[in-house]
């Protein structure tokens, strides 16, 4: 095989992304630098003197990082679930489980609001049952903000997990269980470290997604602000595509930063994914 | 050891519900016949399904929905399948790098890189509009396509390959009839997902839609903004539908989710 | 027909083609079939024309202008945004001899932004809406969105919605200050924050939060009045004593468009008496032509009779937006927390 | 009372019977060899035990307990599979190291036994490196020093030495029954090589179509097949079937073709009703003296001569149909040669 | 001149060297072995020679072109890989159907061949199963099935046939030199298993880390190994230290710990220099008989007795060390036995 062939196979999606993406990209990150065409950091102090922005930014990471966790937490479980099952079984709880990204977020926010709300279906059931009696608040709270986020992002992680799980051998579950390890720990050990590819694929996704996102959070998020919301503001209804985009820049900074780290655990995990 | 499943599955039972139980009382919601959402509906009806069909806008803006959607998945397979290939198989210099930069349109908020994209393939570089839309879906394709297509391809059995090509089969008609049937639900999988992306996404189309070319989300989106009506709730379960018809679909011709076994 | 026809609308941008019998009108899309069938359809057919629509919310239809994507010739705004396009240079000066319906419009509707800009086409009322079932007090003025009766039951427009600087207005009025006074404004407004639940961004959060009894009331467009009403029977609006927000939507023609011409007799078309009568009856918007009249019945839920209209506040809409800004700044800190 | 007994156990993949009513006892300390034609259920039968199948019906006794239901990791049996099932994320230092950190072995302690181990295996000098880095052959030693190491119970071997080399395989199984001997580890051990069987077993088990058709001792098996399956697999290539057949006292005469042979009656082959005759190509004699009378002789024809290394192998066609022998000689008979093949009286036997 | 050239070829993973200046010559028509221990560098030189690894340096001739270059599909080679690589998505049928399809052969040919060449390897009745319902032993089954179905130029094998039963074994040996020599077909073939390089081979080379120790007719390596390592590792695992060496004639007289022995001068043994002395354990005798005077003999103590199928092993301790011997008997030799050790002359070899 020659070496040219690997570059040739990488040109084509190299020069697309190259002459529409990363270049109209770069030119407009790169204009937050200059001001009256003189070089200047002006747009980013702004933001990092003010810690108004700077608490923004920490809620925005927690929701996100948050958010992430649980959708680990609750999809790796069920892709290994799904993984286990027969082809066709497989095929439709797959199926099943990217329904949630075909509903409007508006429809979507409309459920949760029957499911959350103060006279919705958790607060009955709560105050039927007598364990709180005045009901609680959980529409329009950070908490609402991540569960409507994980839902809108649970089932990337789930395919993606799906996807690296079911193709791991099931002999190297059974070599760790022969050897003293119990199914959680042979989990642990053995499934997760190999599964830490599609992991780390599903984690940047939900991150990134929740970082990103603006309609799940202005509509679940009651009075919380989250960095998007300015990225949006300032975008669309101020016009200001200045700072639009030095927030920009500073979410791409940040997402390159945890998507490193992420992929810096991953190699200790798993020296070889 | 099945007893051992139970917990896991009751687990990913709830998992599920968490998954569609929202979806249910969307569904549910869709038949109110009055002309706000309401739970538990009212009644029984199906005028906004109706409404779906005689607003003009939500068939025609689904058309091309599906046309960029599908048009933007077959560039994008075009693209990234070779990339994930060479990326997985080989090892060379600058693979990082290169492994970041296709993953870079997940990097960047959407709405940037709508306005950007517009900035530059609309107004600088006067692509039509449809085109650009066209790219822009192709873009943020992209790094699902190589990602998940790349991830199945690391578990690939390469000797596999190796004895296809000893048996005369060219690169090319290897790839096409050793490789790829077996990373089928790899394939099947990114395809997905992309296709899910692109057919969601507000962020660019909504800077590369223009007279007369929309999309569905554009267009339900303009549409939340007047009206309060159970439409979307009825689209949402449409769009559900559909996609349970067109896994079974694949599942008939197809034969079955077999795409999605292991080897 | 109109708004249908995907083909050839690709190709549009900077080259003229066909442009002789095609007008490109952006617009929100709502009450699409209305439209489509009592003004476009008519006028398509009367000036043998195609009509090609732009569907979206302002700030990305405005966008698209400034970017000079789209060839847009006629644009329907809200006045906030028109403004907007007004600094910026965008709309061509129109010229009102070719537009003589103008002359039997409200005189707030005639020149909101000036003579040499478009006319509001509608204007509609900001008040409140509430459920008396939720909230004791019966409500008459903005002040009383302040009373202990609307706690943890009360919506709010958020401030990048177009009705969120008249809330501004509203608290600097409340504080008791006959001009408008910033400061006493956002200090009124924080204590009201306490009673907030929710800012709403789009009408339809509005409306399923009333529905589903989430909230109780807070101020509302009154045309969206009959959708509570759907969802709430006993729902009442009130035009606060204060006085209610204008809201008004105009109509310009855009930069460099090559149907100026055609453009104002649009614009024309859809102040006549003929479109403002159908589009009030359907409840697609409140008119602005005088001589429009309408049953008690045809005039429920709609902005009617120069007594109410005439007596709308209307802010300032180049101050306004001179201070997005800055009070979207201080909204963010201050209010929204 | 036998440490391990499956009693009458089925397994079926879908809905094909692998086991049927399958029977097994061993005793504690022993070492049973599973011995049979490949897809015969060896792999399936060696599964169960390791509990990552589960039988249809039947019981798996293990001590004393009723071991059907317990899970694979409270089981501590080792388990070194045919297709090695390293973990491809750990170094071999950490894929022997596993089962010490299950059983929480003290690092120090953990260190000393895996460098053990990897010196039995001849492998120090890879504890860093990954699987994929390693040889068929050197794989499959970390997937032993990975089974030894824990020391348990049971330990289960499949086909542990097959891509090995020849001298390795010596050694290594040598130093395989002598740690199962020293720590008297209970072991069952599937292989296709017999010698390899038949020199590291106390018992072997020569498995048919998911039955066992004989356990016994390596030495019984070897010399005195049951059947005619049995006989055939251990390389009586060899078969005469006998027309006639009587008894008297240590000697069995027998008829075919009307030629009469004789055969010593062993304990183990007075299989009454037995009359087919067994013998291995290496027993056979091949003699260039053609004359008539010789003892349990049949003249033949050499059909095909091939050098095996050690001796030479013919083909030899007779009126009793085609025999093979193998026989050390300088210089060898040539096709087509005449020549007379003897079956020595204590080298034939009856199988059923 | 050879039909397949390997001219001082290297080959490294990474910055390992496995191959270094590697030769090796095969001739049309003829099968050749490569016999080495785990790790040795067999894969390695097989990949190369197919074409799925490059060279650092050397070339690669074939048929008198340069192939050093030549893509993999362009050669018309078949292999047979140690881990089947079977295509996991085609049914038996399909995976030996694939080779003939890329030469465009016709269906209804293509049915005929498929299904002899199943026949040939046992596989009747498989063909609409997948590789995933095989056992171990029927993939690779499949896998020489694949291979040989397209005839083709060279065949590769590396280790077909080890995860197969004994009898499976002969008898795929036998059909892979039936075809290879009805046919043809210039062979290279990895195994370990040294009675079946012995037995189909040509030609024997046997490899130790990456280099090429002894390459000849298997007759000859197997009676006279060049090098100890040949030696030890085809089997002679006595070895002695000789002292003094004079050569007379046919015979070589040698001394160790002050005892005379002598070995025939073969023409293989006559190697100048060698004087360490390699016997089989096959070879030695162990007698009972201790009287002192025996030729070519040494008293010892049995240490070890194992039984070995066929014959029984010792462990005997001696004055020169441990020797190994193999011996048919009835009754073993006991632990602690005093016997004594006898060397046949004509068994002795010298090795470098
Ligand atoms: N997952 C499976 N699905 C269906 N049939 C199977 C499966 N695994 C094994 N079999 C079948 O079960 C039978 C026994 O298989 P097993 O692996 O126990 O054989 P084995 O004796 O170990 O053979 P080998 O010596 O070739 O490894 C074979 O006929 C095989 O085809
Ligand atoms: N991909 C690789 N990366 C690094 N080293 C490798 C790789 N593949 C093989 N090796 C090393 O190269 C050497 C030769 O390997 P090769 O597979 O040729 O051995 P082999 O003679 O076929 O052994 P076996 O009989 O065990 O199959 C071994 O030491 C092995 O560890
Ligand atoms: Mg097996
Ligand atoms: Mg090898």
């Amino acid at each position: 095989m020659k070496k040219s062939v690997i570059y040739w196979l990488l040109l084509p999606g190299f020069v697309f992304l190259a002459a529409f993406m990363i270049i109209p990209i770069v030119l407009t990150i790169g204009s937050t630098f200059f001001q009256e065409n003189s070089f200047t950091f002006e747009g980013y102090m702004h933001f990092f003197r003010d810690p108004y922005f700077l608490k923004i930014l920490l809620t925005t990471l927690q929701v996100s990082v948050v958010t992430t966790l649980v959708c680990v937490v609750l999809g790796f479980p069920t892709a290994y679930y799904i993984s286990q099952k027969a082809p066709r079984r497989k095929g439709i709880l797959l199926a099943l489980a990217i329904f949630p990204l075909l509903t409007s977020p508006v429809v979507r926010s409309f459920s949760w609001m029957i499911i959350l709300g103060r006279k919705g279906l958790i607060n009955n059931a709560l105050v039927g049952l007598g364990i709180v009696d005045k009901p609680l608040d959980i529409l329009y709270t950070p908490a609402a903000m991540m569960i409507g986020l994980t839902h809108l992002f649970l089932p990337l992680m789930i395919i993606s997990l799906v996807g690296v799980l079911e193709n791991i051998d099931n002999d190297l579950l059974k070599a760790a269980q022969s050897l003293g390890a119990s199914r959680i720990t042979a989990f642990r050990r053995v499934v997760f470290p190999l599964a830490v590819p599609g992991l780390v694929i599903g984690a940047v996704l939900v991150f990134v997604g929740s970082l990103t996102a603006y309609t799940t959070p202005a509509l679940l998020g009651g009075k919380q602000r989250v960095i998007a919301t300015f990225l949006y503001q300032n975008a669309m209804t101020l016009n200001d595509w200045y700072l639009a985009s030095v927030v920009a820049a500073i979410m791409i900074v940040i997402t390159f930063v945890v998507v490193g780290v992420m992929n810096k655990m991953a190699k200790t995990l798993n020296p070889k994914g | 050891m099945r007893e051992k499943h139970i917990g896991l599955g009751l687990f990913s039972l709830l998992v599920f519900i968490f998954l569609l139980g929202p979806l249910l009382i969307i569904s549910v919601t869709s038949f109110e016949p009055g002309t706000v959402l309401k739970f538990p509906p009212e009644g029984f009806s199906l005028r906004w399904y109706e409404n779906i069909f005689n607003t003009g806008g939500f068939l025609r803006t689904f058309q091309t929905s599906i046309i960029i959607s599908l048009l933007g998945n077959l560039l994008a397979l075009l693209l990234g399948v070779p990339a994930a290939y060479a990326l997985s198989r080989y090892d060379f210099k600058g693979k990082s790098v290169l492994n970041a930069l296709f993953l870079s349109p997940v990097l960047i908020p959407g709405i940037v890189l709508g306005f950007t994209l517009m900035k530059y393939l609309i107004v600088i570089y006067h692509l039509p509009m449809y085109l650009g839309l066209l790219i822009g879906h192709t873009i943020i394709m992209l790094p699902f396509i190589i990602r998940v297509i790349a991830s199945s391809l690391s578990s690939f059995d390469f000797a596999v390959e190796e004895a296809a090509l000893s048996l005369g089969a060219g690169r090319v008609r290897t790839f096409f009839q050793i490789v790829l049937p077996n990373i089928r639900s790899g394939i099947l999988a990114a395809v997905l997902i992309a296709f899910l992306e692109s057919f969601n996404n507000v962020d660019i189309s909504v800077f590369m839609t223009g007279p007369g070319v929309s999309t569905l989300p554009i267009q339900m989106l303009t549409y939340v903004e007047n009206y309060f009506d159970p439409t979307i709730a009825a689209i949402s379960v449409l769009l559900m539908v559909l996609t349970g018809l067109l896994m079974f679909v694949i599942e008939r011709i197809m034969g079955g989710f077999s795409y999605f076994t292991k080897r | 027909g109109c708004g249908s026809s995907t083909d050839d609308a690709t190709g549009e941008s900077g080259s003229g083609g066909k442009a002789a019998n095609k007008l490109v009108i952006s617009t929100w899309g709502f009450s699409e079939d209305f439209f489509n069938e009592e003004v476009f359809g008519p006028f398509e057919k009367e000036h043998n024309v195609d009509i090609v629509l732009e569907v979206g919310n302002n700030a990305e239809r405005l966008n698209k202008i400034r970017q000079g994507t789209s060839n847009v010739d006629v644009i329907y705004l809200s006045d906030y945004y028109a403004q907007q396009g007004i600094d910026e240079g965008l709309f061509e000066k129109i010229d009102r001899s070719k537009i003589p319906n103008v002359n039997d419009i409200y005189d707030i509707a005639k020149a909101p932004l000036g003579e040499d800009y478009g006319p509001a086409y509608t204007v509609g009322q900001l008040g409140i809406a509430y459920n008396p079932d939720l909230v004791s007090k019966e409500v008459t003025s903005w002040s009383d969105l302040w009373d202990p009766a609307f706690e943890g039951n009360l919506t709010i427009p958020n401030i990048t919605a177009t009705a969120g600087p008249m809330v501004v207005d509203a608290a600097s009025r409340v504080a008791g200050n006959d001009t408008f006074n910033e400061d006493a404004a956002f200090a009124e407004l924080k204590k009201l924050s306490g009673n907030v639940v929710k800012f709403y961004s789009q009408t339809s959060e509005y409306v399923n939060m009333f529905s589903q009894e989430e909230i109780a009331g807070g101020p509302i467009m009154e045309m969206y009045f009959k959708d509570l009403k759907a969802a709430v029977p006993n729902a009442k609006f009130v035009t606060p004593s204060e006085g209610a927000y204008a809201v008004m939507n105009t109509i310009n023609v855009v930069k460099g468009s090559k149907n100026k011409e055609l453009a104002e007799e649009f614009i024309n078309w859809q102040l006549s008496q003929d479109v403002q009568a159908k589009s009030a009856k359907a409840k697609v918007d409140s008119p602005v032509n005088t001589k429009v009249e309408l049953t008690a019945e045809e005039a429920e839920g709609v902005t009617y009779g120069a007594d109410v209209v005439e007596k709308l506040n209307k802010l300032d809409m180049e101050f306004v937006n001179q201070q997005a800004k800055a009070w979207t700044d201080r909204w963010n800190r201050e209010i929204a927390q | 009372m036998a440490l391990l007994t499956l009693d009458r156990v089925s397994v079926a993949y879908d809905n094909q019977t692998i086991l049927k009513d399958f029977q097994l006892e061993l005793e504690k300390g022993k070492l049973l060899s599973l011995l049979g034609p490949s897809g015969c259920g060896k792999t399936t039968t060696l599964r169960l035990i390791a509990g990552f199948l589960e039988a249809t019906q039947g019981k798996f006794m293990f001590g004393g307990k009723d071991y059907t239901k317990v899970p694979v990791n409270k089981r501590n049996f080792g388990f070194v599979f045919q297709s090695y099932a390293l973990f491809p994320h750990l170094s071999v230092y950490d894929n022997v190291a596993f089962g010490l950190r299950m059983r929480k072995v003290k690092d120090k302690d953990i260190s000393a036994r895996v460098m053990r181990i990897l010196e039995v295996v001849n492998l120090n000098g890879f504890e860093k490196r990954f699987p994929q880095e390693l040889s068929g052959g050197q794989r499959q030693r970390v997937a032993i020093a990975r089974a030894l190491v824990i020391e348990p119970d049971l330990l289960l071997f499949d086909e542990p030495l097959s891509n090995l080399d020849a001298n390795l395989r010596l050694n290594m199984r040598v130093e395989i029954r002598r740690i199962q001997q020293e720590l008297g580890i209970t072991t069952l051990y599937v292989s296709h090589d017999q010698e390899e069987c038949f020199s590291i077993s106390d018992q072997v088990a020569i498995m048919n179509k998911g039955v066992v058709e004989q356990l016994d001792r390596p030495e019984t098996i070897f010399k005195y097949p049951a059947t005619e399956f049995v006989a055939q697999f251990i390389g009586f290539h060899n078969f005469i079937e006998f027309a006639e057949r009587s008894d008297a006292g240590d000697e069995i005469s027998l008829k075919a073709g009307g030629r009469l042979f004789t055969a010593t009656a062993h304990p183990g082959t007075a299989r009454p009703g037995a009359r087919k005759g067994a013998i291995r190509p290496d027993d056979l004699i091949v003699s260039g003296d053609t004359s008539a009378d010789l003892a349990n002789a049949l003249p033949g024809i050499v059909k095909v001569s091939t050098y095996l290394g050690r001796s030479y192998q013919y083909v030899i066609e007779t009126e009793l149909g085609d025999f093979t022998a193998n026989q050390e000689m300088e210089t060898p008979y040539l096709s087509g040669q005449r020549v007379s093949l003897i079956f020595p009286q204590d080298k034939l036997v009856l199988v059923e």
